[in-house]
């Protein structure tokens, strides 16, 4: 199940690689344009050439892949253990021109070796490489670009609507008015449906799936190693939220734990730089809520006595952590009036007199949440 | 593509036009349309036309629309979500009847309006022939439709009732 | 048809069929005169600033309203009241007159339904506005959405959604179906042309075939039966909005009868004052007589004296009913700070419109014209009178406050007669002010002298 | 693109983050803007999760969630921490709890272990946790006007030691120090410097008293006043539930003294003498409208009546009907009696001193052996301090939390005095007058980010600690004077080795080591050693005889004269610079946001005044306010008011009148004699809550007199049995299982004190909307206190009623909202949602108690559209808004809010007792309203739960619904109010 569907996942991906390649070439040529009126003088990467040969248009030696191959720009969709082309840049701009040169054609060491074997770069390449390099640690990876696709076939729909709205009433040069119909019909149910789900959308992030600073992986931790999810996220027992854990609890492991199962000492080494040097690490926050509701974490952990995955779904089989329910205020309350309550265990409950003896008489079987008032609006709206 | 012929003739007043289809009935002349400018009073029962169903098409929608509005409502409050309004019932019957009165009529206006329309073959883009655009003015017109090549005797007797500007009109429809 | 003899006319002048058409479409050739553009002008001008009052509404808040912690409404829904009750006149006429089979009705009712739905258009909008977050005003619509949340169906003001916008549609739909036939008439005058082809299909490609003219028939009387009632209901569903609540003023049983009745009346105002200038506007002196004049002032006596006996009804009950809120509430109305309010509700709506006993008076274009205005302005007051006077002063003296508007408040009303207009003279040119085919339908039994053969 | 935030996650935005990211965590003294030192004590604080929104276009935000490095045991993001603390700002000592979450203190309660205010507080003290955020507070040591920093300051301030002329003083001018440990610090810091002179000064003086129990009694006090233990209480001019000495202690013990609730039957009686109408005169069974001109001679003729009964010798002072038949009642509660005055005249303390020691009360009500250390300002020792400086002997002064350029004007004597100063220190943590005129600015921090101290009665200590790290580049004045002075260490540790030195013993700590008689000390916040040896101090007499002939008759002629007083929410213009007390309306004549001239209705008529006309008064321009039961020759102004600069608050609100404080037998007298008053013919609007006085005859304050109710507990509340007979429904009620929240309202108890209000404002976030909203009735107070007068103008009843939301049963509201976004919840509360409401205001215009408050404008910054907000207090600015609740939603424009009985807490501590797994407990769960309220007059509890304490006050007699007639079945209910008085012992 599950690998059928990253399967699908790819062959998005790598149209929409194809796509961005496409589109890269033609950013790239125009790029060229502008920066290569380099000053007199002082030898000036060219930045065009660099970026070229980083995308692996121009060939660094047989079976030598492109850099962007495995340094991707962007981590989603499917995980890439390598580190990707940001942070690459600013590992390459802190060096001279040398050590990249030894870094990137006699590295030492695991699969770096074996990939890196092949390449055969010229000096001038190199130079033009690592120029384009720097110029990315500074500016940034290029942002993403949005799908058009939906607007289009939107507009387009409402163009075609209106024409047949037009050719209907005035121009009648389609003789059979099923076919005005059919178009007006297909239009509003597309239109409609695109309008619905944004509405739905709007606010929402069901599957949200952002890069985080370090590729950490709940499969790796929560799955391979079954470390417990209260281990970490210990807050979620007594606290509104769960808590990310802080450096220090990670380095309690990684003190020693300094080689990573997927992913090198790479991402681990940002774990220890964070730590030994007070460095912050900028997680991205996937489950958010909107700021008018109120959840707490230990009311449905601790007292309710959920298990994570009832909400966060199967965590330890995900490389990259995926928000996977849409959070929506239908989807609590559904669960809400499904969920039984831990009644006669906790003493708490003793205050619904009436209900308890519902249960003694057999009038009900159980409680759910709903019943006692789990979904008043200001239990989430304070 | 089928060919049709129609002879039209027009009369000045509805009351010669009622002498005028009373006539022709009694020719035995088949009236294929009568196109006045308003309304003419008794016009129907002279051609026969049966009572229009339109009414009970509008009952019909009502009393879904009236089932659904109160339906709706009382599913929304006892069913869906039952919300503590002011400490009245989850039911409360006396708050639903606007809603449920209001729904009831704007179903049966949309089935009046839509079977009217329907049933006329009226609506934006329909390409209904104007054999006489003095019928919407002051011309009360006949029209009969010309089978078997009788539409010379056709404009024979239109003339004889006294029509004005009797004329052959063919049509593709 | 039997005709009372001892009936005037009600189409003045010697009138043929065609003749009919002929005066009818008149406005609507040729261009415009300058009058009408200066009046389309200004009805934008107000347009625009109504806009901008909307605009700095909706951008810095409800607070640019004179509104406050104890009157949560004021011009706001006083002016919604007031159009809603002006929209009533047009359905009035058009269902509840065809019921009674009013032939007077037919010079007037084209006009008056299309005043119904602008009226109603322009009532429409204050709900609107007044929210305090305009962008989610679609909360209020059952509409399936992924919070599981429906609307209450407990609240006049969901009923009054229910109810203006079932209101607005039966009476588009009511007034376009009467169109049709006249839309045909227009198609039918005109050369061919865009202008034709746009006719011609807003005419729905009308024949005047009996059939439909049956059908047609069927289906108004039916409608108009429909329409009746909803009628009434709109009316008393905005009472609700007010009857339901337990604010003294408000919480009243008579409330219903009392504001339907007080929604003909400003209504048939509105009517009057409109048709009085359009007819000499757009010359259709022989179409609203006097005949049709006395009609509607008639029924202004019999709502204004509805509404009369209603306000004194209120009086009584409040000092009968022994609670003091109430009786407070009715003393300060009279002798409050509003008190100026109150007593000009009182003489323009009770004391004016029985000078239409006077024979004179109500077949006067002049005195109705001025009583009309009159009418309205008072029928405007007593919104005024209902909601601040009794919010202003309501249960906890401590809280009592007073409310004075602002220019935004101001500038939206004007901005509603701007809307009111514009639409008001597109319809005069675009559209037949009178029912062409209803007029020609009664022409020979209420006509002057009717001409079998116009031309 | 707009960015709101509920929790503190949300808080900073990434820019923020970044440039923090390269900063350590301690606070770098390089950086020159406040914004980002405001940051790091985020940092250090537990600042569990920020997260920032970055906006593109309409994409959805990305937010960040920044973990804590190593996060500490004790901190847990989204759970408040309390520390126990102190407030005292030169007035009134109060012990507190300070609540915060995720490093931000967002909170203040009472410390209930403190038997004196029972863990009540104030308005004032509710309110000065905003302060700490204020965004005028000064930032950064300054020399005249340029910045530099602490170590230049020290180089600076060695360089003016060393080579200081021993001919000239050093003059620190501190308010009452209350603690030891600065006490001894001082003392240190003036053996190190024997030029140093340290001089106490109050902003407000109270040196009659001291000076009048020195006459009396040997020794310069101020006693422990006991109105708990009296049974009669009169005052004179005294505002002793307001602004007078120590108002949440007299408070609380007069409330408990006038409690009919559990089995309590007897009532005290008060008996009111004053000019103005004061909150504890509107509190009053009886009240004497007088002029301050005659209080003397009241004051006499009492002390006349008194000694003719006690067979003394008596005064020749003619004396008034009403004092003859006081003194007849105060001679039969001999012993359980109690007069007071508030007036710093030195001949009415004495008097005051006999009249207690004739009635025998010394050592019952007046405790004089537990003198409280409030106040020790001497006005003599000040105006010798002017002179002192005017004649060149003070080569340097420190205003510590002093501005006596403000305070004590004296004429332009103050200014003159401070201009012959060469150096002036200002050490503030808030925005003074005097600071203007100084060399140096050094800025203190805020309470809440200060260690300190304090005694307020021998053997009562009580400690403050930070709850948060200096969000300003600021230091303790103490450690000026330990750097100054060289001692090693900070003033932390100075205060724990003067607690080693000096507090702890075996018995105190119970044989604990002192480290753990420390931590045990700081938790509590305070510590009580019950065998601290007492003073002895004996009534030695005074000539009181010779004092009260010398006002043998009444004063006061057909002049003006004028009163100067301390209104409740700003009392002496200290917090001036606070949003929520300017906000805050008077609780007599509830106006907010300005001061005016208080005229009686008589004086109105006469001279054609009405409110909002202007008067000129000696040159100062106000608005005129008609005040029911002023004396009728006399005027009435607040202090506190006109501050020049106080930040960007308080600054030109209302006029100053202290430059009218004139000294007087060497103290500051807070009246004058004859003014004049003309009206410029101008007007002004004040912004007031109420504009209708009356009750309208209608029942909704519900009174009856003490006798009545000892004959029928329900007498006054007759209507309630009747309305309950004829109330019917035509549905069946909903039935509630498990909760049913109610709240019962003594109104007995009640003194209006505003507290609630402000609380209810730090915990539900209620927004500020300054005057001109006001002004237009836009007031948002969720909570307010309606005040109704009755009977005579010139001497009218007060009643008062808190209204909140009644939570009705049958809620008008909740029916005619068409979006749901009001209804009723499983547990009996009316319910709110911000988020679904449309804002029709139906609701609130169908509301008969008109508790609903609508959000006319962004008062927030929550709204979507940008650059539309009204915020005339700064209260969207970042710094402010880290006063906000994380709880409680910040509600947009547009919204309707209203009382939510404090949900937040409900849930919060029902979710405690089911993660533990028992029962919630009766009084666990507290509304801040009730938990501030130094009356306890609010009760809040379980209606389901017949043992709760809820339960059994709605049994009382007493009890009846607000418009219980309207059948809306509210869930907050009422206990009528009882007068102490009958006819026999009508005054009047």
């Amino acid at each position: 199940m599950i690998k059928t569907l990253s399967r699908s996942q790819t062959s998005g991906k790598l149209f929409l690689k194809f796509f961005l390649l496409f589109f890269l070439l033609f950013q790239v040529l125009n790029v060229g344009a502008k920066d290569n009126r380099g000053k007199k003088g002082a030898p000036e990467p060219d930045l065009k050439v660099g970026e070229r040969l980083y995308y692996g248009l121009i060939s660094m030696g047989e079976e030598a892949n492109a850099c962007a191959s495995c340094h991707t720009y962007y981590t989603a969709d499917t995980i890439n253990w390598n580190p990707s082309a940001l942070e690459m840049a600013v590992v390459a701009s802190e060096m001279d021109l040398a050590t990249f040169k030894s870094h990137l054609l006699e590295p030492s060491g695991g699969v770096r070796e074996k990939v890196h074997a092949n390449y055969s770069l010229s000096d001038e390449q190199l130079f033009h490489l690592h120029g384009y390099l720097k110029e990315l640690a500074v500016d940034g990876v290029p942002e993403k670009a949005l799908s058009i696709n939906t607007i289009l076939i939107f507009l387009l729909l409402g163009v075609a609507m209106a024409i047949a709205l037009v050719d209907l009433f005035f121009t009648k040069k389609i003789p059979y008015k099923v076919i005005h119909i059919l178009i007006i019909l297909f239009g509003l149910s597309y239109q409609g449906k695109v309008v619905a789900h944004q509405m739905i959308d709007l606010g929402r992030s069901h599957e949200y799936m952002p890069d985080q600073p370090i590729k950490f992986s709940h499969q790796v931790h929560a799955g391979d190693n079954k470390i417990d999810c209260m281990y970490c996220h210990s807050n979620a027992e007594h606290g509104k939220s769960a808590g990310i854990p802080s450096a220090g609890l990670c380095m309690n492991c990684h003190m020693v734990v300094r080689n990573g199962t997927n992913s090198g000492q790479f991402e681990i080494a940002k774990v220890v730089d964070a730590y030994e040097n007070n460095k912050d690490i900028e997680w991205v926050r996937i489950h958010n809520l909107p700021d008018h509701v109120y959840f707490n974490h230990s009311q449905h952990v601790n007292a309710g006595q959920l298990d994570c995955a009832e909400c966060h779904g199967k965590v330890e089989e995900m490389h990259i952590l995926k928000q996977e329910n849409d959070l929506s205020m239908g989807w609590c309350l559904d669960c809400h009036k499904t969920t039984n309550v831990n009644f006669l265990g906790n003493d708490y409950y003793k205050v619904y007199e009436q209900l308890h003896k519902d249960i003694e008489a057999g009038v009900r079987d159980s409680i759910k949440a709903a019943d006692i008032g789990a979904n008043d609006c200001m239990k989430c709206h304070h | 593509m089928e060919e049709k012929t129609y002879v039209s003739g027009y009369f000045p007043d509805d009351k010669d036009l009622i002498v005028a289809i009373k006539e022709l009935q009694e020719k035995n002349v088949d009236i294929a349309d009568v196109r006045t400018p308003f309304p003419v009073h008794g016009l129907d029962k002279v051609l026969k036309y049966r009572r229009s169903r339109l009414p009970r098409a509008g009952f019909v929608a009502g009393v879904i629309g009236c089932a659904i509005g109160f339906g709706f409502q009382a599913w929304v409050f006892t069913q869906a979500w039952p919300l503590n309004f002011g400490g009245k019932p989850f039911m409360s019957v006396p708050s639903f009847i606007p809603v449920t009165f209001e729904l009831t009529v704007l179903f049966a206006a949309f089935a009046l309006v839509f079977g009217f329309l329907i049933s006329s073959k009226l609506g934006p883009g329909s390409d209904n022939i104007i054999y006489d655009e003095g019928v919407t003015d002051d011309r009360f017109q006949i029209l009969l439709e010309v089978k078997n090549a009788n539409g010379d005797a056709l404009q024979e007797s239109l003339q004889s009732v006294g029509a004005l500007g009797v004329q052959l009109h063919e049509v593709k429809s | 048809m039997y005709v009372s003899p001892v009936r005037e006319p009600l189409i003045s002048g010697e009138k043929s069929y065609s003749k009919v058409t002929k005066d009818i479409y008149a406005p609507m050739e040729g261009k415009p005169g300058k009058l009408w553009y200066a009046g389309l002008t200004a009805a934008l001008i107000a347009l625009m600033f109504g806009g901008y009052s909307i605009f700095v509404t909706v951008w810095d808040g409800i607070g640019t309203w004179g509104l406050n912690r104890t009157i949560g409404w004021g011009w706001g829904i006083t002016n919604f009241v007031w159009w809603v009750g002006i929209g009533h006149a047009g359905t009035f006429i058009s269902a509840i007159l065809l019921l009674f089979r009013q032939k007077w009705r037919t010079s007037i009712n084209r006009s008056a339904e299309a005043m119904t739905i602008i009226a109603v258009m322009c009532a429409g909008l204050f709900p609107l506005i007044h929210m305090g977050r305009l962008p989610l005003g679609f909360f209020i619509f059952p509409y399936p959405n992924t919070r599981d949340v429906w609307v209450n169906f407990n609240s006049p003001l969901l009923w009054d959604v229910f109810a203006i916008s079932t209101y607005l549609t039966v009476s588009v739909l009511f007034w376009y179906m009467g169109l049709i036939p006249d839309i045909g008439t227009i198609r039918d005058k005109l050369v061919p042309g865009i202008k034709k082809k746009i006719y011609s299909a807003l005419s729905f490609g009308w024949t005047g075939s009996a059939r439909h003219w049956a059908r047609h028939e069927s289906m108004s009387l039916i409608l108009a039966g429909l329409a009746a009632p909803l009628v009434l209901s709109v009316h008393t569903i905005v009472s609700f909005d007010f009857a339901t609540s337990v604010i003294p003023g408000w919480h009243t049983t008579i409330f219903p009868p009392y504001f339907v009745s007080g929604a003909v009346f400003s209504g048939f105002a509105m009517v009057l004052t409109l048709m009085i200038i359009t007819r000499k506007a757009i010359n259709l002196e022989s179409y609203i007589t006097k005949a049709h004049l006395e009609s509607m002032n008639k029924i202004i006596i019999a709502t204004g004296s509805i509404v009369g006996i209603a306000y004194i009804t209120e009086l009584f009950i409040a000092w009968y009913s022994g609670v003091v809120y109430e009786q407070y509430a009715f003393v300060n109305r009279a002798f409050g700070p509003y008190w100026w309010a109150y007593w000009i509700m009182m003489t323009c709506n009770v004391i004016t419109p029985q000078l239409f006993w006077f024979k004179k008076i109500r077949r006067s274009f002049a005195a109705t014209f001025v009583i009309s205005i009159f009418v309205n302005i008072g029928m405007w007051f007593e919104r005024f009178v209902i909601i601040v006077t009794s919010l202003h002063r309501d249960f906890l003296p401590s809280s009592w406050s007073m409310y004075t508007p602002t220019w935004v408040e101001v500038g939206i009303y004007v901005g509603t007669f701007g809307l009111f207009f514009t639409l008001f003279f597109l319809f005069i040119r675009f559209f037949p002010v009178i029912a062409i085919a209803e007029v020609k339908s009664v022409l020979k039994t209420s006509a002057e002298k009717f001409i079998k053969k116009g031309k | 693109m707009k960015q709101y935030w509920k929790s503190i996650e949300d808080l900073v935005p990434a820019e923020e983050i970044e440039q923090e990211k390269k900063s350590s965590m301690v606070l770098s003294e390089g950086k020159e803007s406040s914004g980002n030192s405001r940051r790091d004590f985020l940092k250090y604080f537990g600042f569990g999760i920020a997260s920032a929104a970055v906006l593109a276009g309409c994409e959805r935000p990305v937010k960040k969630a920044i973990p804590l490095l190593i996060q500490p045991e004790e901190i847990k993001p989204g759970t408040a921490n309390y520390y126990a603390s102190a407030f005292y700002d030169g007035t009134e000592m109060v012990p507190i709890l300070v609540k915060v979450r995720d490093g931000r203190p967002i909170k203040i309660e009472g410390n209930d272990l403190c038997e004196l205010t029972g863990g009540s507080t104030s308005a004032r003290i509710q309110a000065s946790l905003l302060n700490l955020y204020d965004e005028s507070r000064p930032a950064q040591p300054m020399h005249n006007d340029t910045a530099i920093t602490w170590e230049q300051v020290d180089a600076d301030m060695l360089k003016l030691m060393a080579e200081w002329d021993v001919s000239k003083e050093f003059v620190i001018l501190t308010p009452t120090v209350l603690s030891p440990s600065t006490q001894k610090l001082i003392a240190d810091f003036k053996a190190k410097y024997s030029f140093v002179v340290h001089e106490t000064f109050d902003a407000i003086s109270y040196s009659a008293i001291r000076e009048a129990f020195e006459k009396s009694y040997g020794e310069a006090l101020i006693p422990s006043y006991r109105f708990d233990k009296a049974k009669l209480v009169i005052g004179f001019n005294a505002d002793f539930l307001g602004t007078w000495l120590q108002p949440v202690a007299f408070s609380r013990q007069y409330a408990m003294a006038r409690k009919l609730t559990g089995g309590q039957r007897e009532m005290m009686r008060h008996l009111q003498f004053e000019t103005t109408m004061s909150l504890t005169g509107s509190n009053a069974d009886e009240r004497v409208p007088i002029a301050a001109a005659d209080e003397a001679h009241y004051v006499s003729a009492l002390y006349a009546a008194l000694a003719s009964k006690a067979g003394v010798s008596v005064p020749v002072v003619t004396i008034p009907d009403v004092v003859n038949k006081i003194a007849e009642e105060l001679w039969s509660n001999k012993g359980a009696s109690l007069v007071v005055s508030g007036t710093n005249d030195v001949d009415i303390q004495s008097l005051i001193c006999g009249i207690n020691e004739l009635l025998q009360n010394t050592g019952t009500t007046v405790v004089v052996d537990t003198p409280v250390h409030l106040f020790k300002g001497d006005d003599k020792a000040y105006s010798a301090l002017l002179s002192r400086m005017e004649k060149g002997k003070v080569g340097a002064a420190m205003f510590w939390n002093t501005n006596p350029l403000y305070h004590a004007p004296m004429g332009g004597q103050t200014e003159k005095a401070l201009a012959s100063v060469p150096v002036k220190i200002a050490v503030n943590s808030q925005q003074t007058e005097t600071a203007q005129l100084c060399d140096y600015s050094l800025p203190t921090p805020h309470f809440l980010e200060s260690w300190d101290d304090a005694v307020l009665i021998d053997g009562v200590y009580s400690l403050t600690q930070p709850a948060i790290r200096p969000i300003f580049k600021t230091r303790q004045a103490q450690e000026n004077l330990m750097a100054w002075a060289g001692f090693d260490g900070k003033y932390y540790d100075y205060i724990k080795l003067y607690w080693k030195e000096n507090v702890y013993n075996m018995s105190l700590s119970q044989g604990k080591q002192f480290e753990t008689f420390w931590k045990t000390s700081l938790r509590d916040g305070l510590v009580v050693d019950e065998n601290i040896q007492k003073s002895k101090v004996a009534f030695s007499g005074s000539d009181f005889g010779s004092i009260a002939s010398a006002y043998s008759a009444p004063k006061s002629g057909n002049e003006l004269e004028l009163l100067m007083y301390q209104n409740v929410p700003i009392g002496d213009g200290t917090l001036a610079n606070n949003p929520w007390l300017q906000e805050l309306p008077d609780p007599v004549s509830r106006i907010c946001w300005d001061n005016y001239v208080a005229v009686s209705p008589a004086l109105a008529a006469l001279r054609g005044w009405t409110q909002g006309d202007l008067l000129s008064i000696n040159d100062v321009e106000l608005p005129v306010v008609v005040q029911p039961g002023q004396a009728r020759n006399s005027l009435a102004i607040a202090l506190g008011y006109g501050r020049t600069n106080a930040g960007r608050v308080a600054t030109d609100l209302g006029k100053d009148v202290y430059p009218f404080v004139a000294m007087n037998n060497g103290h500051r007298q807070y009246y004058l004699e004859e003014v004049k008053a003309v009206a410029t013919g101008g007007t002004y609007e004040l912004a007031a809550t109420q504009s209708h006085h009356s009750m309208e005859g209608r029942a909704l304050v519900r009174e009856t007199t003490i006798a009545e109710y000892l004959k029928n507990p329900a007498s006054g509340n007759e209507m309630h049995e009747k309305f309950n007979e004829i109330n019917t429904s035509l549905y069946s009620e909903h039935e509630y299982n498990g909760h049913h929240w109610g709240m019962v309202i003594d109104l007995n108890s009640c003194i209006g004190c505003n507290a609630c209000v402000v609380a209810c404002s730090a915990e539900n976030n209620v927004p500020v909307v300054g005057r001109n909203e006001v002004r237009r009735s836009h007031e948002m107070h969720w909570l307010r206190l309606d005040r109704y007068y009755a009977g005579d103008t010139d001497n009218p009843e007060v009643v008062r009623q808190p209204v909140m939301c009644q939570h009705c049963d049958s809620a008008p509201c909740e029916n005619v909202c068409p979006v749901a976004a009001t209804n009723h919840s499983s547990e009996g509360i009316n319910q709110m949602a911000y988020n679904r409401c449309i804002g029709t205001r139906y609701c609130n215009n169908n509301c008969p108690y008109k508790v609903r408050r609508f959000n006319w404008y962004d008062y927030t910054g929550a709204d979507t559209i940008p650059n539309n907000t009204v915020d005339p207090a700064g209260m969207t600015l970042d710094l402010k808004r880290m006063v906000l609740n994380p709880d409680v939603t910040v509600r947009a424009k547009g919204v309707i809010e209203k009382c939510s009985m404090c949900v937040q807490r409900i849930q919060d501590k029902k979710l405690t007792a089911k993660r533990d797994g028992r029962e919630l407990e009766d009084g666990e769960i507290k509304t801040a309203c009730q938990q501030t309220c130094p009356a306890d007059a609010i009760t809040f509890g379980d209606t389901n739960d017949p043992n709760s304490k809820v339960s059994k006050l709605m049994a009382d007699a007493r009890q009846y619904g607000l418009l219980e007639e309207l059948h809306t079945l509210p869930s907050v209910v009422y206990l009528s109010k009882v007068r102490n008085k009958d006819k026999n012992k009508t005054l009047s």
